[in-house]
């Protein structure tokens, strides 16, 4: 299985589709509870951001405040996406 | 200390939150003290009245997250029996939108282990409110932008 | 803030306290949370087992002196409305001896005046509580000899 | 009414008998929930605690950590006592 995955990591040129689920705020801006980001493989949470951003752009007034969430785990930027993931997006929390 | 699955409580609901039942499940000949902490809607925030929140969840995430708080508290303290319990959807003002009971050997670990858990949820749990103020407007409510 | 007669809940009795009526009670509109402690009989002291708890009390100053308790922590604290009580009498253990229930507008208010309450309550309120270990034996305790 | 008062106190000699309330281990040694106790007129709590030692030796093991409360008020030792006072003795609390 881990083979597999380096394989799709370095073949950068590949595109992934990735369906993101969108919450809240993120939500009611992009008028929709999903939205579909195109993600070279091997992408880092940083890469998916800006193409977040540049493919939403209804989603720039707060985007610089979103969290992405990988297998419902917060994410750092340098984290490597995998098609597999499930990802969401979401502004701070306010729940309590 | 690992929790047995049988003393802890974990859940995201549609439906009024049972507090008293909470309570009771809490309770045991083992525990000194216990304690229930209620977050209630507020009507007026800043001299502005709130009609009711709704609450929305990413509820796979929100479920595990409110499973690992409950792990953490209770290897931070002696917890012998806890619950969490986190509404969603549409709450008109005095009802609970969260509910925490828990409880422990000595008094003081049980208000330091329910404060953590709410701390904590309110920060890391993906759990967002909808105000809808008594003009009519809708606002999500975003720490941030608050 | 004084707090009116309507918003507290001073009580010394002996029944079974019904913590859930306490909890009702002082949720309003205008709180954000609501707490409530309970203290309850622990069955384990020190690995010596407790088969039951016998309360006795001064019933007029300990009323006079859960009111003095109940009115300083509505000065010190937001508080919307407070119930405090106390049960006299023969306790088995999970039995709650003591319950105090109250909302503020926000949480860290409830945690501070519920932990205020009980910690006062217990070097201030006159009230005594005798041990019936399980060989049969009886001790009152008082926090000198313990 | 203040009159009246310190006419008591000042006629030291006269004596007093105190009915007093006992709680917890006071009243199980006095094996008694009252106990009377008599101090000359205008004495001071501290005249009473000697009082009540010496009038009720079984309270001895704990005399020196029974409180004295006037009214339903913790006294301080230097506080007079009036005859129609209510007093109680109960050693430290342990309720909740």
């Amino acid at each position: 299985m881990k083979t597999a995955v380096i394989t799709v990591n370095v073949r950068k040129t590949e595109h992934m589709k990735i369906t993101v689920k969108l919450f809240a705020r993120a939500s009611q801006l992009a008028r929709a509870s999903e939205v579909e980001v195109e993600v070279d493989g091997g992408a880092s949470v940083a890469d998916f951001r800006k193409a977040l951003e540049a493919q939403h752009p209804k989603l720039k007034p707060i985007a610089g405040s979103l969290f992405v969430a990988i297998d419902s785990e917060y994410s750092s930027d340098d984290q490597v996406i995998l098609e597999t993931a499930q990802i969401a997006c979401f502004p701070p929390v306010s729940g309590g | 200390m690992q929790l047995p699955s049988k003393n802890r409580l974990v859940e995201l609901t549609d439906q009024p939150i049972d507090a008293d039942t909470l309570t009771q499940f809490v309770t045991t000949p083992l525990s000194g003290a216990v304690i229930l902490f209620l977050g209630t809607v507020r009507e007026l925030t800043q001299g502005k009245r709130t009609t009711a929140l709704d609450y929305d969840a990413y509820p796979e995430m929100a479920l595990a997250k409110m499973n690992e708080l409950v792990s953490e508290t209770a290897e931070k303290w002696p917890v012998q029996k806890i619950a969490l319990v986190h509404r969603t959807g549409h709450l008109e003002p005095a009802e609970a939108s969260v509910a925490i009971a828990l409880s422990c050997p000595h008094r003081g670990d049980t208000f330091d282990a329910g404060r953590f858990l709410i701390d904590e949820l309110k920060v890391r749990v993906p759990i967002w409110k909808k105000e809808n103020w008594s003009d009519g407007t809708t606002e999500w409510v975003h720490p941030s932008a608050e």
